[in-house]
């Protein structure tokens, strides 16, 4: 049985009171109640504070460039369909530099999940405003208030029917667990966008404002009604609904369009000369 | 009387069918025994404007585009505009009745009383067939080659055109000398740069292809994906060229042999990626089918323009290989020593061509693949250590045994931030000299595999023509003709530009009364990179940058010039 | 007064019976009825087929990279807000390349027209599958057809609460003139999403598809309802609705956050030494 | 008895404050008229981890960081731990009770008993001051202005913590030699590179800055957004760099001066964009901070890793102009030229700096304003020719009249296919070469402007050394160092890296016994540059490539070892 001991214990470079120490825990909770092994999984990330979880679990890693997660996470899915592919990495990994590679995730429904440390702030760089930093944010490179309005990760993953969207917050260990669990137990993509309190940078969105406005999503929330998911989505004032906003069953994960994964990973696959000769024998 | 050698253009508006005409003319011949080359020549548009597929034939060895045209297959009044003036003495015009071949030797011939105009096309192949005394049965099968599965009805149309081509051609035709026949040849395929790299990327052992579709390089991408089923790779089209580059380094790092092919404008947005593949030490191919820059330049054009971007490319220091095939078979080669030097080296390693080479269709003898071994990517031995295994162990080559996350127990840990032998990040300047050095002394064993330029002609030629990439053919044609000529010259084609080892080429540069860089650019790239690597600065260099190839005519005339 | 033939005549790289020529018509329209002069809009574009528009009106027009047209036109638009800046580029240009931006410009509410030619396949490069293809579409590239499920760019932009989005049609010259025209006129970012027939390549939208699909939203629909505006923007199957999908008055166009840009465009404004020695002044 | 220079370091984690303490102890050395050099040693991290803060402080003019220190004001043990060995014979600690000092001269500061938790600080920066023998007045002033308006309470328990560090520190510190008294000086500004390349594009007119947060380059764009309001510019946070230098090319066509600043990894993001550059001839000034790659690398120290990439970054070829401040006035004036140059050649130009430089502070004469112009961007000239102006119109200097679309009846077209003189994409070989060869002849001019490389020393040193960049302080005080021990040294620096002009160092080179390139890069970049140029091989290269910058002391072992 996997225990939480394995995932190791780290020194981390986070600040402390950071929430960052609350979705790793949840993490490792979520890995080990799933039964997966250190080796089963490859944690992928860009480059942030959140990005610097694969160095805080004993497992398979892949650090690679700032906003360039889930692109990694999609090669290492396909080449390895057997291993678990789970991003961690920020809201301006994510949503800023890596906008790009988020809508094509939704799109392609790759077996992947993917945990956003949704700070609403860029941390590592020293507090810029974030795609999710609020409108009139002010920092010091926003001095007179963020101008953009805020990116709405939620709302644009419901509209493109992305196959799982989740809401949870880090300092709610226990859903949150359950929610990351899910989500990796999800067959397709799967979002979970996590408020993360930065207590260095963002003086806003804050531990209290946070506890004071993150609840659970109705009882009877039923997410696999687009409408009612894009209502919720829509929430982020007085209340942020958490919880697993829209499911949507129809769609097929990725991986499941090539024949040839049936046969097994790639690395276990070898090449085929008579195959080969006989292509080259088309351009006779 | 008949001839050793033709120059065929085909020319009319995008749309109009004319690479058909031009791959079946040039199918039949190549099954006819024949060499050829060809070049294409294509406007950045889907219909309309004006292009041109040339085919050169003759019963010897070729290797290069030609200028002057025997024959001119005129799809419209501008082909005869634009290169009426190309044709040579006793060249033959073939058009259609309505079209004004002015001073030219004219074979007008009545499409549209000969067939209905969804089949001109075909009477027109037939007619210049006809013309170059290849049987109409060869071109018949070529033809149904080309068409392939389509209604019986369609078939026996084209037959029925083809006849009736043939049948005005033999009546009408003035006189044009044929092709003497060709010696006989064993299996022979025709195919372009471009599939010729695909072909050597799948029997290396290609696993993963990802990409973003962008001429010229687009071809290399469908070459894999049309045998992707078959041959148990994961092709994928990508949203942008900064996913392609980190999907295949994932997957590479994942233990699936990688690709990505592109062209400068797509390699520039990979730069950063390809920094990655440098300190991660992920092995990784890299395709750049060179076009004219800057930016969107002449998208449809051939150009040399990016070596120094292919060495310099990404932030920081790491090492690289960068080969330059010049021939189908060095397509070929080259693509499948790239993905062993990216595998054993667990860097990035670079095939440039550039467009002239990508479409460039020839006829040659099936690529052997007796000896060819597929990549093993990973290191088995390394598999099973759970948490002791450093994914970045120091050692004397500067390789460390690489394992697969999820093959075994090793935990696999790849970072971009400088890390420790673990693939942790670290900030220490010991640790950071040590993963540096180790990364960088990979290059010593990457000169060692280098391949050595190739030399041509007498040792103690006056002058010595240099030459890298797909200007191979024509400086090899343009020396052959000098040394015709009783003028001594020498070649030497470098097929790899970096690294270099100047003990393979600089005693022979030092011996040569006249060193001459032949480059497809503005600043003489490779001639600058020698001059740096040993100091000896070439005497001349003859330079191309208008988006056209070398022809060896060009290459004389401005030797002489 | 302008006319339609100050915008010239050109000859274009377009394959007969394009969609293309339909949007070049109505944007001329849009533009004279609307009395804008060749030299008082900017015309930007990325690569692509569409992208070539700049080439057939006579106008300024900057002519950029595949996928950065939005980026462009965001600085022209700022440093000069007296033009008017009217991006034409393909569906691969604004959704696949350039996604990022197109997110980006959903945030700013930047004052620029982004016209969209959405003939749903990359037209240029000869025929792969776009974000907006469909599904199953059979490509070269795409064999055994597109995998990943199609992007909505009109969801996307109703759940980011886009300032103005619409749906034209290339075939519907009139409607589409109108839209183009309402949307040059809205001040903040506006979207006009056209359905534009491939020939030579999309042989699934073809102009008949379209015919059949293509219809004016209903008398009755609501621009302000945010939830109207999602169940339309879902809508892309056997109808698909035209005309203004969405509209969002509350959003403050992006160059008015600039207070400077009030004294007028960037390039007229001078240099302040004195201003300058001030702010050295701070570092004593 | 008194000191001439004195070096403090300044230790502790991230969040301990130890920059503020840094910032005002060395604010208070430059307002007593002391000469400083900064240097920042931090972790990519914002708490925790091991971060320096080394002021050198000195009554003459000193150029660069040094080895050794007086004095070590720690704020942990780690600090202790650290850097206890580097202490020089006489060295002083500065440490909290609590601290244990082992070998080193101790005093001990109970700071819980001088003060509460905030302000500890306070009372560190008080008994350093104190030792240094700064006046309390100049310290509190120091530490006000840093503190900009807070309470009054907390005001006045600054001021009551100081007074308390000023007592006990007076009344036990342990002998320790302050500093000479400082020359008299006049109005004096502290700031970094950053600030000043900041400074240096809003002289030169800066209009518009588009950015994407990178560590080192952020602060250049912190200093633009601080002045914007007043200084009358555009400054946008992208979301990305690509964005970042098309938003940046947009609002330069569009007739705002504009700039982009970024590191190593944000500027490949840039490349296809600076190629766009190239080809619309849209000036841009392009300041890359650089950091140690590849890749992420070491984020937060610095290096000369990307000189080869600034050169080659992009595809296609095109011209461009490189400078490399050496300090604090070359960063504002180079970075007022780059605006010039790129201007009048509507080209990219570059600005290199690094981590070292960026975050450097000295005290310095505020820069004079005199004679500075502020860039005019595009032609008046141009403006009103309706639709028969041509933005590419070919002349002698391959430069073109510009106008600005929407500032006359000018209609501007700009576009990255090859295009003839109006910017309508051409496909047609002469014209792509008329306007090939008009882009690249722009580089002869810039070559025209280039700023000769600076040499000091004796002209018949036997040694000379070279350097470019950042490293220019540390290099002249090495030579000088050598020159008072009788071994005679002469030095150049480039502050210019690109174009380069032969004629205005090969002589010198030729003449010197032994040259040698001192780069902080692994490859001896600048000095491959130098040969390809010139033929002219180096005789040695000094390097460093662990992410810390040159010192003069390491400098002079590496060149005797
Ligand atoms: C190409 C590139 N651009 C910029 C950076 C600098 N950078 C590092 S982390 C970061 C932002 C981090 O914000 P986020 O992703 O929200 O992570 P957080 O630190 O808040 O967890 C930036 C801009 C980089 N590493 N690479
Ligand atoms: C960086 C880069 N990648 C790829 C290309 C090649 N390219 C040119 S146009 C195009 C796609 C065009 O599709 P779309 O934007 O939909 O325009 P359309 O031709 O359909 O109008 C591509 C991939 C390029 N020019 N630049
Ligand atoms: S800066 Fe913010 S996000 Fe980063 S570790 Fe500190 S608290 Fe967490
Ligand atoms: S390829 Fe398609 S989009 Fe391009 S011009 Fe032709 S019909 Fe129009
Ligand atoms: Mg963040
Ligand atoms: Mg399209």
């Amino acid at each position: 049985m996997v225990k939480m001991e394995d995932y190791g214990d780290f020194e981390t470079a986070w600040c402390p009171g950071c929430g960052n120490f609350g979705i790793r825990a949840a993490l490792i909770q979520a890995l080990t109640e799933s039964g997966l092994a250190p080796h089963e999984i490859v944690l992928v990330s860009g480059i942030g504070q959140a990005a610097k979880m694969p160095h805080y679990l004993r497992c398979n890693g892949f650090n690679g460039l700032h906003g360039r997660s889930v692109p990694a996470a999609t090669g290492i899915a396909l080449a390895n369909h057997g291993v678990k592919v789970i991003v961690n990495s920020g809201d301006g990994c994510n949503y800023g530099e890596g906008g790009n590679h988020f809508l094509a995730a939704l799109r392609r429904n790759i077996d992947i999940t993917l945990l956003v440390h949704d700070n609403q702030i860029y941390g590592l760089t020293k507090g810029q405003a974030s795609p999710t930093s609020q409108q009139g944010m002010v920092t010091k490179a926003q001095p007179e208030g963020q101008r953009s309005r805020a990116f709405n990760p939620v709302a644009t993953a419901v509209a493109n029917k992305v196959s799982f969207v989740a809401r949870g917050f880090a300092g709610d260990q226990k859903q949150l667990a359950g929610l990351i669990k899910e989500a990796i137990a999800h067959k397709g993509f799967s979002l979970v966008d996590i408020m993360q309190p930065c207590v260095s940078f963002n003086k806003v969105n804050t531990w209290a404002w946070y506890k004071e406005r993150c609840q659970p999503l109705p009882a009877d929330h039923d997410p696999a009604d687009w409408h009612a998911a894009l209502r919720q989505a829509d929430k982020f004032g007085d209340a942020i609904p958490t919880g697993v906003i829209y499911k949507n069953e129809e769609r097929k994960p990725f991986s499941d369009h090539f024949e040839i994964l049936a046969r097994g990973p790639l690395f276990k696959q070898g090449t085929d000369y008579g195959a080969l000769q006989e292509i080259m024998g088309k351009y006779a | 009387m008949a001839r050793k050698t033709v120059n065929v253009m085909i020319g009319g508006e995008a749309g109009q069918g004319l690479v058909t005409i031009g791959n079946v003319l040039a199918k039949a011949l190549v099954h006819a025994g024949y060499e050829i080359v060809v070049s294409q020549d294509y406007m950045s548009r889907v219909r309309g404007g004006h292009n041109t597929f040339v085919i050169r034939a003759a019963v010897q060895a070729i290797q290069a585009p030609e200028e002057g045209l025997d024959l001119l297959v005129a799809l419209n009044q501008e082909t005869l505009e634009l290169h009426g003036w190309e044709l040579k003495p006793g060249a033959l015009v073939v058009a259609d009745r309505g079209l004004t071949c002015g001073q030219a030797a004219c074979f007008s011939v009545p499409y549209q009383d000969l067939t209905e105009g969804r089949y001109i096309n075909t009477v027109a192949l037939g007619v210049a067939a006809c013309l170059l005394g290849l049987s109409q049965e060869t071109v018949g099968k070529a033809l149904e080659k080309q068409l392939g599965k389509k209604s019986q009805e369609v078939a026996d149309k084209n037959a029925d055109a083809l006849q009736k081509a043939y049948a005005f051609c033999q009546e009408r035709a003035p006189e044009f000398a044929a092709l003497e026949p060709a010696p006989a040849q064993g299996e022979r395929i025709m195919l372009g740069g471009n599939e010729a790299i695909g072909l050597g990327a799948l029997a290396a052992g290609l696993k993963f292809l990802s990409f973003y579709p962008m001429t010229p390089a687009t071809s290399v991408a469908l070459t894999v994906i049309a045998a992707a089923q078959k041959m148990g790779v994961v092709a994928e089209q990508a949203e942008d060229e900064i996913a392609a580059i980190n999907m295949a380094l994932g997957a590479s790092y994942a233990g699936a042999p990688a690709m990505v092919c592109t062209s400068g404008g797509g390699y520039a947005l990979m730069t950063e990626g390809l920094s990655l593949a440098g300190i991660t030490e992920t092995p990784l191919v890299l395709v750049i089918a060179q076009r004219p820059g800057p930016a969107t330049g002449l998208p449809t054009r051939t150009e040399q323009g990016d070596l120094d971007f292919a060495l310099y490319g990404g932030h920081g220091e790491f090492p690289r290989a960068i080969f330059a095939p010049g021939d189908l078979n060095q397509c070929f080669q080259l693509t499948v020593k790239a993905f062993h030097l990216a595998e054993n080296f667990q860097s990035p390693v670079f095939v440039l061509t550039d467009q002239y080479l990508a479409d460039s269709y020839r006829g040659i003898k099936p690529f052997g693949l007796d000896g060819v071994q597929p990549v093993q990517a990973g290191d088995p031995q390394a598999a099973d250590q759970g948490w002791d295994y450093e994914r970045y162990a120091l050692s004397p080559s500067g390789v460390s045994p690489r394992a697969i996350p999820g093959a075994g127990s090793s935990l696999v840990l790849s970072d971009s931030d400088e890390h420790d032998n673990k693939g942790h990040i670290t900030e220490l300047a010991m640790v950071r000299l040590a993963q540096h050095e180790k990364r960088l002394s990979k290059l010593d064993g990457l000169r060692e595999e280098v391949i050595a330029p190739q030399f041509g002609g007498p040792e103690s030629a006056e002058t010595l023509l240099v030459s890298w990439g797909s200007s191979l053919g024509a400086v090899a044609e343009a020396a052959q003709r000098l040394n015709g000529q009783g003028r001594q010259t020498a070649t030497c084609h470098f097929s790899q530009v970096w690294p270099l080892k100047p003990e393979q080429f600089l005693p022979r540069f030092e011996k040569a009364g006249r060193v001459v860089m032949v480059e497809m650019n503005a600043g003489g790239q490779l001639a600058r990179l020698i001059r740096r690597e040993t100091g000896f600065q070439v005497h001349g260099l003859i330079n191309r940058y208008d988006g056209r190839p070398f022809t060896p005519d060009y290459i004389l005339q401005k030797l002489a010039g």
